[in-house]
């Protein structure tokens, strides 16, 4: 890997469609920070999404970008990593794009300890769509789909993350550049699956004041955090009124490439590996 | 009943006999009741039998649940369990034998033998190669103990002697051993291919009737340096197999009708951002669960035209169990060269039947994705507009070969638009592929007359028996002919439309209650209005020879008629 | 500008003229660009207007993005923002008119208050209804202070005092005040016809261009005793409709071609399990994403066709905003008495433009399900075999109606069944639905001669502007007809195959590159090999009346050939 | 309901395709039992299930039943439920259908708190596809899809049930009919999401053996549970070895259907429902 990249290195010049003042704006940049700080080789980055307003994201990263189908990052990430290992694979998207639609994904791909990043750009809404309830929007909000006020409880995308067996669990906040900076740092080191939930405000369905009120509830991880400890991670889930941000949980176990490679060496150890006669063989009656 | 069938099809396939073999069972997944035929001759064979010769029935109440799908010849050779009375008049000539199976198993000392005597006897009348069958016994329980084998090699020399009480000369068949043969099944030949084409990812979610190339695929490609996935479902197994060939490395997954259906989408991503994909479908009794294990071709329309918007796609039909192998590789070669899903439509009656198969015919050419060049590369377009509409591609880790794609409509760059203009000149590319790909792989067969007065049109799995029926009428001195497309999408339609111009009469004959094939042949050629003859029935029942030429026979007299006054005209 | 659209449109609305409004977005959602196009006449219209008689531009930027779909009438009167200077010759004769917006609104004290002085010099300029623009800007800004609300009244007549200074007598409107008309879109249209048709249950997931019904059944169903629940994607949405179904309540769904290509599998089941469903799929731009944001008709092929297996199905298209109405309702009746999934094809065009309806119009004749009666429920067989198909429907909460269903190849108990008579069987009764369907429900359109040398065939958004090309050659004297099928599964093929043969030249003219329409009309009917004359382009862009004109002049030629030889002969 | 109903009431005369000493017997004849004693009225009961063997169950049960597509029985049950609110919904289906292809639906309608009740036969295998490998088998099995040994550590569905919000929690053993009809009975009374984990042997794909070693490994709920304790409850999942049975968790809180009748309030309160007129009327320019 070179050592000379800087967050220039990674913007393309393409103009993001995204409202002024949306939080994704702050993901990108410490997104392009973050890229040059792990000096990914652009070239051997893979940046895909789903669909949504933060799906939009890949668009603007001179990497390898794929922005695909509402809820389907995950499966095309894992397959991009399978294929071909030696790439990094970051998956980028919305609360609704990861949740709604794509929650089967999200809780297999975490369960495998898939080798990516995953990024959730969480606004508790649907954006693109102009305003619906996601299962992020909290109880008793008034959307464009739940005018009485939705009746669902939001859910916590991280206590979601590590029940589903997630080995690097962080939230962030799109409004500290400085600090998502680090936490995608982190995201990307990680062997095996890193989820990264960024509250990302979405100024134009969720009020302009929400940017306001979440700086107001984050909170930095309590001293005392064990993050190895699944029961101590969740309990800085679903909280009430703060936002608790940094690295929640991590552990590290054996990744599905791990794996992947470990199938390989029992199935053919150092042996030469079989020609088409020997694949045949079962289907001939030479006995 | 299946075991036997294994045993004496292996045998015959060891002294180079050419064999076809197909099992049916019962809803019951253990200890329920099951079928298993088997055709054997000296000479190439293309269908399962019409006429049952042989054979061997344990349990009367069993046999009665596949009746309806197996016809006995008028003298059929009936061994049954001596203690189970037969129904009345099974056939007329037939020669009907009861048979102490499970006792004289059990006294030989192989209780479970029963089968193993009925092959030895069946061998005996038929003289099939004694010496094979034992080896292949041997082979069978090669992993019990020597008790075992020795009882079942006991029971079946039992059956060989049972045998000479039983007087049937005439069922003898008459044959020189030859080379042996490989002997394997659609979906056996469907995994080899794709190896042989160079997919090394697989990703799949299990569903009858195609998980035999999950299977093969999961235990083959880790031994190669590939890799396989099974995803929590299709919609994961499809993507995952669109990431992986976008990441460069060919890829494949295979389904039955309701996987493809959630493959819809996805299908239509991997069009528009152009990316290679191939999907084997095994089709089964369709709408929705339908009939799983039994064969149907009701995903015609669905893998031409499914999908929402304008998307075009590749269509490729498997009409044998060798085909399934050269089209599978045809998928890769021209998903690869023109960028595109391809859908290689099998089913249900070519995936799990099993047939004996020279072993050099499984090979193929190979073709790859047209890599971009360093002056292409400059100012990158990934989906530069070129005359054959086929664009030079980067794949992640070629340096400077970086691109972003996406689902939306797109410029040469790849990047978004909303505009008419860029829709309607990006839709021409795309389908401009169509054109080359058309001229480039106009696949079909054709059999019999060259001026036929009848022309068959069918596809997949019926043309082993069409070709037999055109085989039988040709000999009777019947000018017919049978053309059988094997690229679906796109059609090679000035090939077919010659074809149907060059008859009298058109017999279309397939196995889709709602004339799937034949509606979609009318939206690429003309059809004589009054000298077409539709022949479309639901599947779960194998499209027999016989019943093809009762076809072709209904429509014949009109050929008379139309000859009259042309003479007259002379 | 779409806020302006709004006024200027419920306030011709309210005297009574005819509206229709569109408009377009960038792809940014807040602060992007926009366009707002309204057509206002005295007499019923049919489309939105190919040329432009007036234009306000604050922005040219922004009129850049959107000239391509905005054609200017030679003499257009164009208002734009002083200090922005024009491009060149907009139009030959247009007048082209600065206007310092932005100052004038600040002095006049609403600074964001241009808008409004635009539709108050276009108002003047063209004659519209000033009283009722006051009483519209007076509700529009309702909730706001009496300060805002004074401050756009003065603005709003500044635009009147400034008109003065415009000179274009040409362009005043001429019309007698009517009786107030409702204004909608097509998807308000659709969600008022599900409640109208006794829908109580909607499961959906958002998706462009169709949320809004979601948006308006998740407000009004409560209020009636009913219920919406947003479901976590497509799969889920049409499992719930399936379920609510079956539980004996009319059910609904609405989505667009992605969210339909997900669908596909679920509404095999329906099909097979014969429980009524509504699916409204509003569509746009494809393949995949594609162009979320505008029209096209390439969803056609699917919904016909879509899905594993011989699935029966009915679909039923969406002409105009009225029909959204109608078609909606007739959807549900279709479900219900046929037991079927129903498709509603509408598009962007239809869906999220808004017209002026007549109130009277919004009414429409509903079905019920066909409940077993006592005599039935003995011996229940729900998939009884009757001479129609339709079978005896119970649902949970009958007593003496239980029955068990399933996905599988059933019997007239709803027992699973993999034998093959059953199976072709049931084929046969569910496809028999369909004849008694196409004899029930025979929807089409019919505009023009009775006798024309030039037939047209269009299906959905497209008809608006047909009719009116037919208006206008009518008009100058040309034998011109057109024919709408309203219903396109099953299509009303008789009187499509009759209309064909009563034309000298076929014209298809449809909004999909791959030509859907026209392929799909070759299935069913014949179209004469050198009288067809296909115009099939993407969408993205509005089919325009002259756009059709051209099209039908341009094989008018040909009509004149063929007269000589007939004159010769005669 | 009428008070006499016995297990019979609810058999018809269907033979089930399972293969001697499946598991799934069991469970049905659990069920037979539990609908007696909740003394369900068959015509007010609809067992929903998915594809698989298990998901053949609503054909052997004399109520209304829907044997429907795989993994989609809790999107069908829930509009069951929604639409006719009186009804017993009953959702039946195997591991794999409910967590790999379903398992989206599984977190949603649990979150939602549904009010339905939901039976896993849980075998630790596809079984109608002739076995292979589900998210529930444990890591190292060789099965059809697994002949190197399952690179995936099972997951435990009671632990995600937990994790999805589900207000009721429990596991069974098919082996023990008794203790099972209780579950049910337990299961069908709850208000709300109840989720029931039924191991339930495939002696074909999983050995004959399976039903001794589970029966070796069963213990009843340490005398101490706490189970309004999420906490304690996932501490009994993903256990070592051993298999505990009974009720895991259980909290009440307002269900899909209070929130659907919230929201009816709320739109309506004890006003006369709104006419046509009423709800033309925002499209009518009468200011
Ligand atoms: C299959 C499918 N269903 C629905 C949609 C419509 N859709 C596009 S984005 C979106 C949700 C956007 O929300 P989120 O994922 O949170 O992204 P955001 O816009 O908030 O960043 C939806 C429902 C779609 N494109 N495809
Ligand atoms: C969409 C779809 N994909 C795949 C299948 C094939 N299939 C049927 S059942 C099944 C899994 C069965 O496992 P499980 O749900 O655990 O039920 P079991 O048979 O073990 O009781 C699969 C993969 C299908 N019917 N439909
Ligand atoms: S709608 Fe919301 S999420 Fe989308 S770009 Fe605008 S602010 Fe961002
Ligand atoms: S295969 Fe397994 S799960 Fe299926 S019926 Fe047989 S034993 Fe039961
Ligand atoms: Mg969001
Ligand atoms: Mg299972």
């Amino acid at each position: 890997m070179s050592a000379c990249y800087t967050p220039q290195t990674y913007k393309n010049d393409l103009k993001p469609v995204w409202c002024p003042g949306c939080g994704d704006f702050g993901v990108l940049n410490s997104l392009y920070k973050a890229l040059a700080d792990t000096k990914c080789e652009p070239h051997d980055t893979v940046v895909v999404s789903g669909i949504g307003c933060s799906s939009r994201l890949p668009g603007y990263v001179e990497t390898y970008g794929f922005n695909s189908l509402h809820g389907r990052a995950l499966p095309i990430a894992t397959g991009v990593k399978l294929a071909s290992p030696g790439l990094n694979v970051i998956a980028v998207g919305g609360d609704g794009d990861g949740i709604a639609i794509g929650g089967n994904h999200f809780l297999h791909t975490a369960r495998r300890n898939t080798d990516l990043t995953y990024i959730m750009m969480d606004n508790e809404i649907y954006g693109l769509t102009k305003g619906q309830a996601a299962p992020t929007t909290p109880i008793g909000d008034k959307t464009k789909s739940t005018i009485y006020g939705n009746p669902e409880a939001g859910v916590d995308p991280c206590a979601l993350a590590i029940s589903f067996g997630a080995s690097w669990v962080a939230r962030g906040f799109s409004g500290d550049v400085k600090g998502t900076t680090e936490l995608m740092r982190l995201a990307i080191e990680h062997k095996g699956f890193s989820f990264l939930n960024i509250i990302s405000p979405c100024v134009t369905w969720r009020g302009d004041d929400q940017h306001k009120e979440i700086r107001a509830k984050v909170r930095p991880l309590p001293a005392d955090h064990d993050n190895n400890s699944r029961e101590s991670a969740l309990r800085l889930t679903n909280e009430n009124g703060i936002v608790t941000t940094g690295v929640l949980y991590q552990n590290s176990q054996p990744t599905l490439v791990d794996e992947i490679l470990d199938i390989r060496w029992k199935a053919q150890g150092d042996k030469q590996p079989p020609t088409k006669k020997d694949m045949l063989r079962q289907f001939a009656p030479a006995f | 009943a299946v075991a036997a069938g294994d045993i004496l099809s292996m045998a015959c396939a060891r002294d180079g006999l050419h064999v076809i073999k197909t099992e049916a069972y019962g809803p019951q997944i253990r200890g329920g009741e099951s079928s298993c035929t088997v055709r054997i001759s000296a000479n190439d064979i293309h269908a399962q039998a019409d006429l049952i010769d042989a054979l061997v029935v344990f349990n009367w109440a069993d046999f009665a649940r596949f009746a309806s799908e197996l016809t006995l010849a008028p003298d059929a050779l009936i061994l049954h369990e001596a203690n189970d009375t037969p129904p009345e008049n099974l056939a007329p000539q037939a020669q009907v034998i009861g048979v102490p199976f499970t006792t004289t198993a059990r006294e030989s000392g192989a209780p479970s033998g029963k089968n193993i005597l009925g092959i030895g006897m069946i061998a005996a009348i038929l003289g099939l190669p004694i010496e094979s069958i034992r080896a292949a016994i041997q082979r069978r329980f090669a992993k019990k103990t020597a008790a075992v084998i020795e009882g079942n090699l006991k029971v079946f020399d039992k059956g060989i002697e049972l045998a000479a009480l039983v007087d049937a000369p005439s069922k003898k068949l008459q044959y020189t051993a030859g080379e042996p043969r490989l002997f394997m099944s659609g979906n056996e030949a469907s995994a080899v291919a794709a190896i042989e084409a160079g997919c090394r990812f697989f990703a799949g979610y299990p569903i009858t009737p195609s998980s035999e190339i999950l299977h093969f695929l999961s235990e083959w490609l880790p031994r190669i340096g590939g890799s396989c996935l099974q995803t929590e479902d299709e919609l994961a197994a499809i993507g995952a197999v669109v990431g992986g060939s976008f990441a460069g490395v060919k890829s494949m997954t295979a389904t039955s009708g309701p996987g493809l259906s959630l493959m819809s989408e996805m299908l239509g991503l991997a069009s528009i951002a152009e990316i290679p994909a191939v999907v084997v479908n095994v089709q089964r009794g369709g709408p929705s669960t339908g009939i799983p294990t039994k064969s149907e071709q009701s995903d015609l329309m669905h893998s031409v035209f499914g999908g929402h918007g304008d998307m075009p796609r590749a269509v490729i039909s498997v009409c044998d169990i060798e085909d399934s192998f050269h089209a599978t590789v045809d998928a890769f070669n021209i998903a690869e060269e023109f960028q595109l899903p391809v859908i290689v439509l099998s089913d249900q009656s070519i995936g799990q039947s099993k047939q004996t198969l020279a072993a050099n015919v499984l090979v193929h050419d190979v073709v790859d994705r047209r890599v971009a060049t360093p002056e292409e590369l400059k100012d990158f377009k990934r989906y530069l507009d070129t005359p054959t509409g086929i664009s030079p591609v980067s794949t992640p880790g070629m340096s400077g070969g970086m691109f972003q794609t996406n689902g939306l409509e797109h410029d040469e760059k790849g990047r978004p638009s909303a505009m008419y203009s860029v829709h309607e000149r990006m839709n021409e590319k795309r389908y401009r592929k169509l054109d080359a790909l058309a001229k480039k792989y106009p696949l079909f067969r054709r059999y019999g007359a060259t001026k036929p007065e009848v022309g068959i049109l069918c596809w997949g799995s019926t043309t082993g028996a069409v070709r037999e029926a055109v085989d039988k009428l040709s000999a009777e001195g019947i000018a017919v002919a049978a053309f059988v497309p094997r690229l679906l999408m796109p059609l090679p339609a000035a090939e077919v439309q010659a074809f149907i111009d060059s008859c009298r009469e058109v017999v279309i004959t397939e196995l889709s209650y709602a004339k799937q094939f034949t509606q979609y042949l009318r939206t690429v050629v003309d059809l004589p209005r009054n000298h077409t003859h539709v022949f479309a029935r639901s599947g779960g029942k194998a499209l027999g020879v016989r019943e093809i030429i009762d076809q072709v026979r209904s429509v014949l007299p009109k050929v008379a008629d139309v000859e009259i006054p042309e003479g007259v005209l002379a």
